[in-house]
């Protein structure tokens, strides 16, 4: 018999790969592309398989670069490709996207050491710093449609203490609307979201804390005084549902216990709400999961679950 | 150690920014553009000078436990000239540095070297230090400075430099575009340097 | 059956259980090969004295080992035969260790002084000393003397006493069968751990992966009405001592604590069934069911093995090896211990042998974690298994201990689920041998 | 009820909007090199406020009963500093006689405070403002909570970045610096909350 | 015009009077006594604050040296210089021991012993030592998985290709660290000037031994036969040289048939006899061990080079200091 591999225990492991995980995620993704395409056009497809394809070659130069091992294998840059397109107007050169790609993967990304290391969601840090690069190319929206006429996205319209002109709740659902083209249609988002909870990719904690909160407060807080405002309305419009499922649930960037996750949703929330309807920007999603992410790594130092039995011990 | 030695140590064995890391507010705060970088750059060579002259000519008098707040009196002084100085001559330099001229006084560059040069050393060669490491901080304020205006602005000491085509990174100009880049900067220079090792 | 399943703790894993190529095979008897060596240390603690010389002729039940201290139990030989010799031999859970190999005569020779009795005509005191007479020890895994667990001081009151017949390890089958073939001797034994700790209520907890073993000892406890038998939901580690009081009587043991501080003594269905044979035949523990399966064995068994039988005689038995086999577990897949060798022995806390070929045994390279939170989420004692992995690999210790490492009962289920492949139950145990090392040295300056 | 308000705001702005450290960039020094861990960065921050609204009450004082009456205005940065220079020192007598666990959690970070330029960037400020002497404290006040929220959220990121594997080169201050760089795009969010 | 600087020097000097005085009464009050010696003795560490003198930093062993805790040698970084600065600041007198570097006993690399099965996990020398006290046959033999090499904080210690541990001896520091994190007790400290070990650990009987390891001891007894000066003994199945016996003569090296015991042969030294200074009193053929010295009484000595193993007994027993010990 020849020699034995001796390991510790366990010695079966459940087939359960980072890869696959991300594949998931890009699964879920695609109901949300496609709906993007059907309202954007083949100018959403471009700027889709732009962002991808330089998340991709940035990834693997900077692995080249602090010679680390090739991983594109393990997908996760196509899905900071995706998420970044998606967080783009409709409008946007294509050289925004590639420069997004790069600052996500380069800086926020391999700087901090490469995947599950970094502290801020790559995609969103990038659209915020693309925000602050180019203001105006960042906010030029389009209604939905061939002839590209340009628009203001449902939250400006509210901001602008306009009366008239929204789109329904249903185009809002179904994402006929202005905004940047993977955050708009609700329902393709939520598809996927059920296909990521099925696949237990994600679970609730986060997304249910993130929209209930949203929800209750933009409610409370209405612009005709107390209870007035339309919570429902408020979660299929902006980024909120691209970024409840999708981006502040990123593993790396949100708390890792049960408790940590309902306060990350809340506190995105809480946030969002305040920058919707006291802020400088229209949409406080990409903000309020930053700020969040930068508190992630105190959330968890405080919220350690108590072990089993300790509280008996105390008591 | 010669002279030529304690100045050069300054710019490079011991630049203030890149390599011993102080003096970090101005830098982040003032380096907007070149211009900007070398007024900030040259006012704080100026006090680091006279406050390690004065320094190293009353070393012997001043009692150990009341040093410190000692050499802060010595620096405010020599802070406030340089002020009124540019308040007078250079006003819309002095606008666009705004209160980080005052806080010329705590940069810890200066009381650094107060401390572990000019305490220890005769005047010339404080002298030497004060020109030297002012210097070096010069260099990086417009290093800095320069690259930040490029990309934010698209102009070197305000003249156009990018195409016209060029659309200016705002964030450049932005703190947190100071924080990115002086990162990336002095992460370049580690790696520069360390291969020289 | 419809029944359902009581309730379930937080946490664990649903591991692929591989069952199915041992759970209808019947229980078959071994014959006893040439040689055994039988270890003289079974479990954690000190190793017992040889009370045999080299060239001693010896029975089969006779004692060959007598224990010292109150935690230990005495060891018998499982043949008839001489002693051969007395020294170093290759350890399944020790490494190496001392051990007495004899020459099976082939004759079977019982021991004369071994008497049987009957639970009514023993008292509880009795009761207890042929139990640690017969040598009897925990035989879930970590083998824990019997007579001790049943011998609690006298401020912890014990109202309940559990079986554990859950075998939440995948593959193996070997209580399993236990339990439908020998249901009315485990109840037996179980009557007897009762009228030693004067206790009226007993649980017999058992996943609902196994009804006819439910179906078998549901009917042989049925004229017993205080003993219950509890249908668990099939999660591993459901068969975990304190998972197991969790369930059953909805009881958490404390932090560091044991279940007699809740009232409760938990015993395997097969030490059950060793304590009724010890008491109606007198058998010290000689024998005992050995699952033996896994890809690489040509005829998976479950083997009532004499102890002190070496692997390799086990293997050859079963139609011998299959394949390329690259790994031999001793126990389960989740807590076993790989063997380097074959030629360890079965010992008393040995529940199966698994040969695994190269297509169990898959390598995976280790990935980046990247803060998934699985490992939080399975973790039945709520710990942090991510943070733990990550302070013990920069030898973080100090941060393991606060963040209650020692706690870990180490199930493996976080390195079972993590995605990335990161041995996280292996820096841990480090952590926690670290951590007592720290522990000890800090209490010794003081 | 308004003059309430606009304590507010003014609270909001400057521990929040106008964050001293991520949006003025002020005081980065002890905000780099106090943030390893979260307790000491948690004590640094207290200190700074305690020595923050102790030297923005005293400036104020020493500017409009001093430096005005005898118009020598340009005295300021002088007499500001002697003051905050005292100051200090006497608060690190005081700490280290009566808590020597504190003192040595901020060993030589004490007398550095003196050159933290929140503390002499809030005086100036607060005379160049105009601010009355119910605003110089809540803006105190404000700017310090800022500081020790940054300093406290940054350490939190700063533990964690040293279980990571950051390239070689930028170990250390460079990827301290990116990460700073990082949070001030995550504040940008707060801005306009005021208009 | 006198008021416009008249008032600012007032006010400074008044200032700075009211301050300096406030600033004097909170010392007399607030004075916190630190022993002068102690700040002293903080000066001359190397202020590595590595821990290694088993206090927390550079200021908590200044402390400790002070307060008579910590031996004024305990410094292991600093070595002789700093136990002598902090000597002369303590005012106490130490005797300077020898210095002392680390070493790994173990030589039974890839080539040399046999692995019992092949380990897969976590690359740490005390991860693999509790699986069956790891892959190497031999249960005493360096794991090579470099537990000590990220112990070290001096970069002192490498994994060699042989796939062991060795040590740099310029660099090591004798801080022990790798002491403690070598799982199977490997490694020791020795004096540095020392050229002869025992470079195996193994307390295995020789049978098991030459099973196991080409190169391990196999308590042969050979070397304790061997060494003149009674250096050598065997413990638990394994040679122990007494270091205050060994005269670095290298016999044992040159008669062990495992290799076990090494030398470093290059440093071995030769006796020189100046032949102005010797009288011809035969004492040093007399004591020489290995008949090495030839020479009749009143006849200038001879070294025979070839016999000479550089033990150096001669030379301690000239009378007339004619006998030097010398690189070869």
């Amino acid at each position: 018999m020849n020699q034995l591999i001796v390991s510790s225990s366990p010695h079966i492991n459940s087939d359960e790969t980072i890869a696959k995980i991300m594949r998931d995620v890009v699964i879920a993704l695609i109901p949300a592309g496609i709906a993007a395409i059907y309202f954007f056009g083949s100018r959403a497809l471009l700027i889709i398989v732009v962002s991808v394809i330089s998340a991709v070659l940035t990834e693997w130069f900077m692995q080249k670069l602090y010679k680390k091992p090739i991983t594109l294998d393990d997908w996760s840059a196509v899905v900071t490709g995706i998420l970044i397109a998606y967080n783009m107007p409709p409008t946007v050169p294509l050289w925004l996207p590639i420069v997004g790609s790069v600052i996500a993967i380069a800086i926020i990304k391999q700087s901090f050491g490469g995947l599950g290391q970094n502290f801020m969601n790559p995609a969103l840090g990038a659209r915020a710093i693309l925000l602050a690069c180019w203001p105006v190319r960042m906010t030029t929206w389009v209604a939905p449609g061939p002839d590209a006429i340009s628009t203001a996205t449902p939250l400006e319209l509210l901001n602008g203490n306009m009366q008239e002109g929204f789109p329904t709740i249903w185009d809002a659902f179904i994402g006929n609307i202005g905004g940047c083209i993977g955050e708009t249609s609700a329902f393709a988002l939520i598809l996927g979201a059920i296909y990521l909870l099925y696949r237990d990719v994600i679970n609730w904690r986060i997304p249910v804390s993130y929209l209930g909160t949203v929800a209750l407060f933009t409610w409370i807080f209405g612009k005709d005084g107390f209870f007035t405002g339309n919570g429902i309305y408020n979660l299929f419009i902006g980024g909120l549902m691209l970024g409840a499922f999708y981006m502040a649930t990123d593993y790396a960037t949100s708390p890792v216990t049960p408790k940590g996750q309902l306060i990350m949703g809340f506190g995105c929330g809480i946030i969002t709400s305040i920058i919707r309807l006291y802020g400088g920007y229209p949409d406080g999603v990409t903000y309020a999961i930053l700020i969040m992410n930068i508190v992630t790594p105190l959330i968890d130092r405080y919220t350690i679950p108590s072990i089993y039995g300790e509280v008996e011990r105390n008591v | 150690m010669k002279l030529r030695e304690i100045f050069t140590n300054g710019i490079f064995k011991e630049n203030p920014i890149f390599k011993l890391v102080i003096g970090m507010c101005p830098t982040i705060a003032v380096t907007t553009a070149a211009i900007n970088g070398i007024g900030m750059g040259l006012a704080t060579t100026f006090v680091l000078i006279c406050s390690n002259l004065v320094i190293s000519l009353l070393k012997d008098f001043i009692p150990s436990k009341i040093r410190i707040p000692s050499y802060i009196v010595i620096i405010a002084t020599f802070v406030t000239i340089v002020g009124m100085v540019m308040e007078a001559y250079l006003p819309d330099l002095y606008d666009s540095l705004g209160i980080f001229i005052p806080l010329i006084v705590v940069n810890c560059i200066i009381l650094a070297r107060a401390e572990t040069f000019a305490s220890k050393n005769p005047p010339i060669p404080s002298i030497v230090d004060g020109l030297g490491i002012g210097l070096g901080f010069t260099l990086s304020l417009t290093i800095l400075g320069s690259i930040r205006e490029l990309l934010g602005a698209g102009t070197l000491f305000n003249m156009q430099v990018m195409p016209n085509s060029y659309e200016p990174a705002l964030i450049m100009i932005l703190p947190a575009g100071a924080f990115i880049t002086l990162g990336l900067l002095t992460g370049l220079i580690n790696k520069f340097t360390t291969k020289m090792d | 059956m419809v029944e359902f399943a009581v309730s379930t703790f937080t946490g664990g894993i649903h591991p692929p259980y591989c069952k199915e190529s041992t759970e209808k095979m019947p229980i078959e008897r071994l014959d006893p090969p040439g040689i055994v060596s039988i270890p003289l240390q079974q479990h954690i603690g000190t190793p017992c004295e040889a009370v045999v010389d080299v060239g001693d002729k010896i029975k089969k039940g006779q004692k060959i080992g007598e224990a010292k201290g109150f935690v230990g139990a005495p060891i018998h030989s499982s043949v008839s035969g001489v002693v051969k010799s007395i020294d170093k031999k290759p350890h399944p859970t020790l490494g190496e260790c001392m051990a007495i190999t004899i020459e099976n005569d082939g004759l079977g020779e019982l021991d004369s002084s071994l008497q049987g009795s009957s639970l009514d005509s023993l008292s509880s005191h009795e009761l207890i000393e042929r139990i640690r007479e017969a040598g009897i020890v925990g035989m879930g895994g970590a083998a824990f003397p019997t007579h001790v667990k049943l011998s609690p001081p006298s401020d912890k009151r014990i109202d309940t006493v559990i079986l554990n017949g859950a075998e939440c390890e995948p593959y193996l089958t070997a209580d399993h069968r236990l339990m439908v073939e020998y249901s009315e001797d485990i109840i037996y034994g179980l009557r007897a751990i009762m009228k030693i700790l004067d206790v009226k209520k007993a649980y017999v907890g058992i996943e609902d992966n196994k009804p006819d073993a439910i179906e078998a000892m549901k009917k042989a406890s049925k004229s017993y009405r205080n003993i219950e038998i509890k249908v668990l939901r099939t999660k591993y580690p459901q068969g975990a001592e304190k998972q197991l009081i969790e369930v059953l009587t909805k009881r958490q043991v404390p932090s560091a604590g044991l279940p007699m501080d809740v009232g409760v003594v938990v015993n395997n269905v097969a030490t059950a069934a060793a304590i009724s044979w010890a008491i109606r035949d007198g058998m010290p523990l000689i024998e005992r069911v050995v699952t033996v399966t896994g890809s690489g064995i040509n005829g998976p068994k479950n083997l009532l093995i004499p102890i002190g039988t070496p692997f390799s005689y086990i293997v050859d038995r079963c139609g011998g090896a299959k394949g390329d086999i690259v790994k031999v577990i001793n126990g389960g897949p989740m807590m076993g211990l790989a063997q380097y060798t074959l030629d360890v022995p079965v010992i008393k806390g040995t529940s199966g042998i698994l040969l695994f070929t190269s297509e169990d045994v898959k390598i995976h390279k280790e990935g980046p974690c990247i803060r998934c939170a699985k490992c939080v989420e399975v973790c039945p004692i709520n710990l942090m298994p991510l943070m733990l992995n990550a302070y013990s690999k920069n030898h973080a210790y100090e941060d393991c201990g606060r963040l209650h490492v020692l706690d870990c009962i180490e199930c493996g289920s976080c390195s079972y689920i993590c995605p990335a492949k990161k041995p996280l139950m292996q820096n841990i145990r480090i952590a926690k041998r670290e951590v007592i090392n720290m522990r000890k040295q800090h209490a010794k300056a003081k | 009820m308004e003059y309430f308000n606009k304590l507010i705001l003014l609270f909001v702005s400057s521990a929040l909007i106008n964050n001293i450290v991520l949006s003025r960039t002020i005081a980065i020094c002890p905000f780099l090199g106090v943030s390893k861990r979260v307790d000491t960065s948690l004590g640094m921050g207290m200190a700074v406020m305690f020595v923050i609204a102790l030297s923005s009450v005293i400036t104020y004082a020493v500017h409009y009963a001093i430096l005005v009456p005898l118009e020598i205005e340009y005295m300021q940065v002088i007499a500001f500093i002697l003051v905050i220079a005292t100051l200090v020192q006497l608060i690190e007598m005081i700490i280290q006689k009566t808590s020597p666990t504190l003192y040595s959690a901020l060993g030589v970070y004490l007398p550095l405070i003196t050159t933290n330029c929140a503390v002499l960037g809030v005086a100036i400020m607060n005379i160049q403002e105009e601010y009355d002497l119910i605003q110089t404290l809540v803006n105190g006040i404000g700017v310090s909570l800022g500081f020790t929220l940054a300093i406290v959220l940054f350490a939190g990121i700063r533990e964690r970045l040293e279980l990571a594997d950051i390239p070689e080169h930028l170990e250390g201050v460079p990827i301290a610096l990116i990460t700073a760089g990082l949070m001030s795009v995550a504040f940008m969010g707060f801005q306009g909350l005021i208009k | 015009m006198i008021e416009s600087i008249l008032y600012p020097i007032l006010i400074l000097s008044g200032m700075g009077l009211l301050f300096g005085v406030g600033l004097a009464l909170a010392y007399k009050k607030y004075e916190v006594k630190v022993d002068p010696k102690v700040e002293n003795v903080r000066e001359v560490l190397p202020g590595a604050n590595c821990g290694a003198c088993g206090y927390p930093g550079c200021d908590g062993f200044a402390s400790a040296v002070v307060s008579g805790e910590a031996s004024p040698s305990g410094c292991p970084v600093g070595g002789v210089r700093v136990t002598e600065a902090i000597s002369e600041i303590l005012g106490v007198e130490v005797d300077i021991g020898e210095e002392l570097i680390a070493k790994v006993l173990c030589q039974g690399g890839k080539d040399k012993a046999k692995d019992k099965f092949i380990y897969v996990g976590v690359e740490d020398c005390v991860a693999a030592s509790m699986l069956s006290n790891g892959p190497k046959s031999c249960s005493y033999g360096c794991l090579g998985l470099g537990s000590c090499v990220e112990a070290c904080q001096f970069d002192a210690i490498h994994i060699n290709e042989r796939g062991i541990a060795q040590v740099d001896e310029d660099r090591c520091t004798a801080c022990g660290k790798c002491i403690d994190a070598c799982p199977k007790g490997l490694i020791e400290m020795v004096p540095k000037k020392s050229l002869v070990h025992v470079i195996c650990m193994s307390k295995d009987r020789g049978k098991d031994v030459r099973q196991y390891c080409d190169i391990g001891c196999i308590a042969c007894q050979i070397c304790v036969k061997a060494c003149k000066f009674d250096a050598i003994e065997i413990k638990n199945n394994v040679a122990k040289i007494d270091y205050s016996k060994c005269t670095n003569c290298m016999v044992c090296a040159e008669k062990c048939p495992t290799n076990a015991i090494y030398a470093n042969f290059e440093r071995r030294k030769i006796a020189h006899i100046d032949a102005k200074k010797c009288i011809g009193c035969t004492i040093c053929s007399q004591n020489c061990s290995f008949d090495a010295i030839e020479g009749e009484r009143k006849v200038k000595h001879m070294v025979v080079d070839e016999k000479c193993t550089g033990c150096g007994i001669c030379a301690s027993k000239c009378p007339t200091d004619a006998i030097t010990m010398r690189d070869r």
